[in-house]
């Protein structure tokens, strides 16, 4: 049984110029402890999804359809309250590591401590979880603006597993961290998961660290997951004419701004291009493309490809 | 932070509003008088809401004002009613002076006591106009007694003698109590020793302010001043007035004429201060018991002292011009002044003293002059043929003007007069082809009294019974009168008419004889010259409630003017009765 | 426009409430003799009726003229000082703000003194030593010289953040002189923001000169809503049931001050759009 | 370093009270009119007689208050009595000293505008707190247009409006004053009573129109927070609706509310002048219109310096006070 499994999902936005279709018929699962990365250009729907994972879309955005199902429940479908019991507790996220994700007037103790007491649990050993995290003794007194970066993160992380979820979603966890920290917080996070015997969903664009941390990988563009695979198979045989691009790009992928190597722009999400959403930039288009949707096969044991020719 | 008591009470009221309490607690919580022996009364004194200077009894201070309060607690030599034309001899038994008017002697009454007991003496009259004579500008009303007083001495318990520098046949109508002016007589055994300049005669445990009178000062705060009956009071005794039926007089302070109206409507109030003439028809529907001098029928009230003008300064070219100040008067209309700027209730005025009885035989003496230059003309041809005649021309857009230069009249105001008629008679005059506005600087004063102004509406406190203290008022340099301070708001100057006004000092103004033929004479002069534009009498517009007193001072009964914040007060206070 | 207008609601409102006031205006205009708004053009205090639809005041003034007349001179006012203000604050504030350093302390240490001192004590200095009667534009000076104070403090604070900003940097690093990428980058990018403070200004210079005429030291002669004020309440028109002399006046003056605010409503929805996503 | 913050601080505040004395004290010199005069004359107006030798009387008295000396020994002598926080006399009072006039209005205007201001503080930053708020009630929504709509009115025109009709038409409170005439003042509940029916109507009118703002300020800020990553991660962290809108919204949105607080509580004593001048209430904004009307130097130089050492003492103690609500901003830095 999967530790998360999404069905069909389909997330989109109320824009004056008509509906926007942030996240499209996306559908893969989580097993047990496993780490899977969810790669993508910014703006393809990636953090959108992880947001909907958690219910947490907010006006004008709403969830249209699918199901996420973790542990027996359906989030999608669940009422408010317990959707809230079951964040943290069932599934918990790291935020982006540019984001300022924690309060900066409240001590980061408290910002575990009210967590905890929301959840109906004492606010204790919240020294030992710091600790766990490699953060010194003291810092759950010391404000946000006390902490670097770096320490910021592990505190998140610490929050994340303060409830041993099942499920962490670390949403490009390490942006914004000089490439030694990010290295530090990515063990942290390792260890962790194997800790709590969670399942990572990690979201991002850098293939680099995706290649070193995770299991399985899914690609995704313009809302629509167009590759599953194990992460080695991807590397070694990308199937999707974009994923292709994607990993042709490694030599220089230590560089942020990696995906740009691709030739022509992400397109908009208001206004997709019929058919196969990358045919305009795909070497390998053809008539076809431009009008047939592909849809999702299995061309492999493992791997699932969205496209006419894989 | 800025001193102790300020921030002892921001802590207190920052705590709640109800702490808003330091006002008058340490003095002692006065008896309850029951509301029909109580009278209340609101005035607009200095300050709008407060009584600012609660704790001031001292009446000499340049910060103290008889019309709070200190009117009712100091009694005089004498009291005048010019409605009455009667002078009711108090403090005083009688009065002499010697022949040449350069003595006076005057008999004070005994069996007077201070509230404290102590006797009321002939000292106290000497001690009183002497400290006067020696403090001059430092205290109120120094500097009229030293410029013609020598010494005041008690030569017995009720005998002051006083000697006079020159004549001064006025002096003792100048210390009798009437309107705003008359010497108070304070008890010299508290006043001796203290500096009359910021002494306060204030402590309610002492019983002070002390007083000679029938009412004592039980209660004073920022928000009231509450006075009650003495009811062991001499003149009640002595049979010279009843003893007052009214137990309890508050005063308040006034916040606005909306204010009184809702108060007297509502029967808080018994008697008000001088108001709009609009308001009136509001007080009479609201409360059908309201009244005023003249009943429920206009104007409302009755003629103060204060004729009101239009004052040209003579010192600012063309108004140096008696034709100019002729033309602005032809081409005021003082019927619209009245009907717009007063709904009907006001009258003219033709020279600048009210028409009282007393007065009369010099108005009548005057007749053939006023008709021949009427000072109240309202005739814009004869303005025009003025104006012409000195070379003046309208302009291109209908503005009389002379070498490029217009005539401009620009006007300041003040109180309640200012804003009635100003913007009208600017309006009139700019119809007429002369430049005009109006407006009432803050600082009115200072510039009327410098001369730093065009135009400006404001009244004449001169005659009451006689006309020397109007001619006083047109002096530009008098010799008769040592050191004398010259009022001259217009800025006219006429040596042969302050040659007259100088003779007229020293003459008794009983000598009906001598005084209407040398006022003829200043007449002759002054009415032509026209230094200051007529407009309408003053009216105090004053409404009393008589749901719970009544026999208030009507045109019926005009037994004395009734502003409560005239010197003359007490003579209401004792003939009210209850309803 | 009118499509962004839909999307602004505030804004909307504002405009239209204003363009009413305007077209009364505009009508009274070709209805009335301006002579009708100076005193003793009517017969006084007739409540509202066909010849004298506001009705007349104790003065005679006809109040439909009287408002017509009136009204433009109080929005010049309000105008006057509130441009000035603005241009004298934004000026200061750029200064200030952008050169930083003694200028900066200097600038914000004056208005931050200003601030202190009670307007009302220099706008009386100076209505008394205006000798004769005041003015309408003299009454827009007098407000306009304290209307720059609030300006110069909050139009800094924005520059201030700007100066973090990445363009800014980068139009320096290309060379730009400071008055360039004031004029270029800075001021462009402050635009809605220094809308939204001019409505502001013309508003609190609208409401100090209404004050300021409400106590008696206004242009006494002139028809403006103030003085209109001063005069209802002087002559206690509340108490004695001439309704029709102050509703009027505050009508407009209602008008006035609500079509402002929500045209400031409106502009800082274009100026921080985040605004946008609640009511 | 707390020390020496709070010691800079403390520099920074003095010399702003001493700058803005200073102008304070040319300022009322430079209309030139004479305060000894206007007074004196006052008195002949109210009077109807001029009393004689008034140039006389202007000379002494200008003498007695030290202003017929030179500006400059007039200005160190004002100097030298403000520190020592002696005032002076009320020139238009005589024999009444500023500091006593000032104790006895300075209770009222805090009393009514200390507490509208903090009242409508606290409605005004509650009612923008929810309306930002989705999960707030609808009916929210029907009462905030007509509270920014009063936001928009001169207060005093509500002032007047609410006159006509509490007042006059329905005589539901009394128009004008502190209290009732006649009421004796004391401790009592009858009279506490005649005290807050008195304060109603200013004070309603101040609260109706000041709450919009209030309202106005903290929803704006409410969205910007709201938008903020940590509500966002805060949600994701599973707390409740509650402990969202209280620890992380309104807790952070409150803070520059907070600063214009005190900065409006600052500003109590000079922007009292309107509301006590129409409502007649015996504060010290009227006490401060008739001094100003008079010219009354020492009253006016005492009263500004209270109102400057309020605000220079709101800003001081907010600068002492915020590093504890904000610990972003810390001791050193500033």
């Amino acid at each position: 049984m999967s530790a998360l499994a999404v069905r069909g999902l389909r997330v989109s936005f109320d824009h004056p110029l008509g509906l926007v279709r942030a996240v499209d018929d996306v559908s893969f699962d989580l097993r047990p402890n496993e780490r899977f990365g969810l790669v993508g250009e910014s703006g393809s729907g990636k953090s959108t999804m992880a947001l909907a994972i958690m219910r947490m879309i907010r006006p004008p955005g709403h969830i249209d359809g699918g199901d996420i199902l973790l542990g027996g429940k359906n989030l999608a479908t669940l009422s408010a309250e317990d959707v809230r019991q079951t964040r943290l507790a069932g599934i918990a996220m790291v935020p982006q590591g540019s984001m300022n994700a924690l309060n900066p007037v409240m001590r980061v103790g408290d910002q575990v401590a009210d967590a905890m007491r929301d959840h109906d649990k004492k606010p204790v050993g919240i020294g030992a979880l710091m600790a766990r995290v490699g953060l010194p003794a003291g810092t759950a007194d010391k404000y946000p603006h006390e902490l670097s970066g770096g320490m910021k993160q592990r505190v998140c992380i610490a929050i994340a597993m303060c409830l041993r979820p099942t499920v962490i979603i670390a949403d490009e966890p390490t942006s914004a961290l000089d490439v030694v920290v990010q290295r530090q917080v990515m063990r942290t996070l390792a260890d962790v998961q194997r800790d709590l015997n969670a399942a990572i969903l990690l979201i991002g664009h850098d293939m680099g660290l995706m290649a070193q941390f995770v299991d399985r990988l899914g690609v995704m563009y313009a809302g629509r997951l167009v590759e599953i695979a194990p992460i080695a198979e991807i590397v070694r045989r990308p199937r999707h004419p974009y994923t292709e691009m994607l990993i042709a790009s490694l030599p220089s992928m230590d560089h942020k701004d990696a995906l740009r190597g691709i030739p022509g722009l992400a397109p908009l999400l208001r206004d997709l291009p019929s058919g196969c959403a990358f045919h305009p930039r795909c070497p390998k288009a053809q008539d076809r493309c431009a009008i047939e949707r592909p849809e999702p096969r299995e061309v492999e044991s493992g791997v699932l490809v969205r496209c006419h020719f894989a | 932070m800025s001193n102790a008591p300020s921030r002892r009470t921001v802590l207190a009221s920052a705590a709640s509003l109800a702490a808003i309490s330091p006002f008058g607690l340490a003095t002692a919580q006065p008896a309850t008088v029951p509301r029909e022996k109580t009278m209340i009364l609101v005035w607009s004194g200095s300050r709008e809401g407060r009584w600012v200077d609660y704790e001031l009894w001292n009446p000499y201070s340049i910060g103290s004002n008889h019309q709070n309060g200190p009117n009712i607690v100091y009694e005089p030599l004498a009291f005048y009613s010019a409605f009455a034309d009667k002078t009711y001899m108090w403090l005083a038994e009688s009065y002499q002076f010697t022949p040449d008017f350069r003595q006076l002697t005057i008999k004070t009454r005994a069996g007077i006591t201070w509230s404290d007991g102590v006797p009321f003496s002939a000292e106290d009259v000497a001690y009183t106009l002497n400290t006067l004579r020696d403090s001059g500008p430092k205290v109120k009303w120094g500097i009229d007694v030293r410029q013609v007083m020598k010494e005041a001495k008690a030569t017995d318990a009720n005998t002051v003698v006083i000697d006079f520098l020159v004549p001064s046949p006025r002096f003792f109508f100048f210390m009798t109590y009437k309107y705003d002016i008359g010497i108070y007589i304070v008890p010299k055994h508290i006043f001796e020793g203290q500096d009359w300049t910021s002494f306060k005669h204030f402590d309610l445990a002492k019983g002070w302010p002390i007083s000679t009178g029938p009412w004592k000062v039980t209660e004073a705060s920022l928000q009231q001043k509450v006075f009650d009956r003495r009811p062991d009071w001499w003149a009640a005794k002595a049979g010279l007035a009843p003893l007052p039926v009214v137990e309890r007089t508050i005063w308040l302070p006034s916040v606005g004429e909306q204010a009184l109206a809702q108060a007297m409507i509502t029967n808080q109030v018994d008697a008000g201060f001088g108001i709009q003439p609009a308001t009136f028809k509001t007080l009479f529907n609201g409360n059908p018991k309201i009244i005023t001098y003249t009943g429920q029928k206009p104007p409302y009230g009755y003629v103060d002292w204060w004729p009101i003008s239009l004052y040209l300064n003579n010192d600012v070219k063309p108004f140096d011009d008696k034709d100019v100040r002729w033309a602005v008067s032809y081409y005021i209309d003082r019927g619209i002044l009245i009907d717009v700027g007063y709904l009907g209730a006001s009258q003219v005025s033709s020279l600048p003293m009210p028409d009282y009885l007393p007065l009369r035989p010099y108005f009548d003496s005057v007749k053939d002059l006023l008709e021949k230059y009427n000072t109240l003309e309202f005739n814009p041809k004869k303005g025009d043929a003025l104006l012409s005649g000195k070379g003046w021309k309208k302009d291109s857009e209908g503005y009389w003007s002379k070498d490029g230069g217009r005539i401009q009249v620009d006007i300041i105001g003040f109180g309640a007069a200012g804003p009635a008629m100003g913007p009208l008679l600017t309006e009139m005059l700019k119809r007429r082809g002369i430049e005009s506005a109006f407006s009432m600087p803050p600082d009115f004063d200072d510039r009327f009294q410098k001369g730093q102004f065009v135009g400006s509406i404001y009244g004449h406190g001169g005659s009451i019974n006689e006309p020397y203290g109007m001619l006083r008022l047109y002096q530009g340099q008098s010799v008769a009168v040592p050191g004398a301070h010259l009022v001259n708001f217009s800025h006219w100057k006429n040596a042969a008419f302050d040659k007259i006004t100088d003779e007229m000092f020293a003459v008794d103004p009983n000598d009906k004889a001598r005084m209407l033929p040398l006022f003829r004479q200043a007449m002759e002069i002054w009415i032509p010259e026209l230094p200051d534009v007529q407009l309408v009498q003053n009216f105090h517009r004053i409404p009393w409630n008589t749901t719970y007193w009544k026999n208030w001072p009507t045109q019926d009964n005009a037994y004395v003017n009734g502003a409560s914040w005239h010197l003359t007060y007490p003579l209401v206070l004792w003939n009210l009765k209850q309803a | 426009m009118l499509r962004y207008l839909k999307r602004n609601p505030s804004l909307a409102v504002g405009i239209g409430l204003l363009s009413v006031l305007v077209l009364f205006l505009l009508v009274g205009m070709v209805l009335i003799d301006p002579e009708d708004a100076r005193p003793l053009s009517a017969p006084a205090l007739r409540p509202p009726s066909w010849a004298y639809p506001f009705g007349t005041d104790r003065q005679g003034r006809d109040l439909f003229a009287a408002m017509v007349v009136g009204t433009p001179l109080t929005l010049r006012i309000g105008f006057i000082a509130g441009i000035l203000g603005v241009v004298i604050g934004t000026i200061l504030a750029f200064v200030a703000g952008f050169y930083r350093g003694i200028v900066d302390t200097l600038i914000r240490g004056i208005a931050d003194i200003g601030l202190t001192v009670p307007g009302l004590l220099i706008l009386i200095i100076i209505a008394v030593s205006v000798r004769g009667g005041l003015t309408v534009n003299q009454m827009a000076l007098v407000v306009a010289s304290l209307a720059w104070l609030n300006p110069t403090r909050t139009i800094r604070s924005q520059v201030l953040t700007l100066r973090e900003r990445g363009y800014v940097e980068v139009a320096r690093l290309s060379g730009m002189n400071g008055p360039e990428i004031i004029f270029f980058e800075m001021i462009p990018n402050l635009l809605p923001y220094l809308g939204a403070t001019l409505v502001n200004a013309v508003s609190a210079a609208i409401l100090a000169s209404i004050g300021l005429e409400v106590l008696g030291l206004g242009p006494l002669e002139a028809p403006t809503l103030g003085m209109t004020l001063y005069w209802v309440n002087f002559n206690a028109a509340i108490i004695n049931g001439w309704w029709w002399w102050w509703t009027a006046p505050i009508a407009i003056i209602l008008i006035v001050f609500l079509g402002l605010f929500f045209m400031t409503v409106g502009l800082d929805e274009i100026a921080n759009p985040r605004l946008r996503r609640s009511v | 370093m707390r020390a020496l913050y709070i010691a800079r601080r403390f520099g920074v505040f003095l010399l702003i009270v001493w700058l803005a004395a200073s102008l304070n004290f040319f300022l009322p010199r430079l209309s030139g009119q004479d305060p000894v005069r206007t007074k004196l004359l006052a008195e002949a107006q109210l009077g109807g007689y001029v009393q004689a030798g008034i140039e006389d009387m202007v000379k002494e008295y200008n003498q007695k208050f030290g202003l017929d000396k030179p500006l400059w020994r007039q200005y160190i002598s004002y100097l030298g009595d403000t520190a020592r926080l002696d005032f002076n006399y009320s020139i238009s009072n005589y024999p009444r000293t500023v500091r006593d006039l000032i104790a006895e209005a300075l209770p009222w205007t805090i009393g009514l505008l200390g507490m509208t201001t903090l009242l409508s503080f606290i409605i005004g930053t509650l009612l923008g707190a929810l309306l930002a708020w989705p999960g707030a009630p609808r009916w929210m929504r029907y009462v905030m247009p007509p509270l920014w709509a009063l936001h928009a009115i001169p207060f005093f025109l509500l002032g007047l409006i609410l006159m006509y009709l509490l007042a006059f038409q329905w005589q539901l409170l009394p128009i004008f004053g502190g209290y009732s005439p006649g009421a004796v003042p004391g401790f009592n509940f009858r009279f506490i009573l005649d005290v807050l029916a008195h304060a109603t109507l200013p004070a309603l009118s101040i609260i109706l129109v000041a709450t919009g703002g209030w309202a106005l300020g903290m929803r704006g800020m409410m969205v910007t927070t709201m938008g903020e990553d940590y509500v966002t991660f805060a949600e994701a962290k599973g707390l409740k609706a509650s402990t969202i809108f209280l620890r992380y919204c309104v807790r952070n949105a409150i803070l520059p509310q907070t600063t214009a607080l005190a900065l409006a509580l600052g500003q109590i004593l000079s922007g009292a002048v309107l509301v006590e001048v129409i409502f007649g209430y015996p504060g010290i904004g009227a006490l401060l219109f008739e001094a100003i009307r008079e010219n009354d130097h020492f009253l006016i130089q005492g009263i500004v310096f209270t109102v400057i050492v309020a605000l220079g003492l709101t800003t001081f103690l907010l600068d002492i006070l915020y590093p504890w609500l904000d610990p972003r901003i810390s001791y050193q830095r500033t």
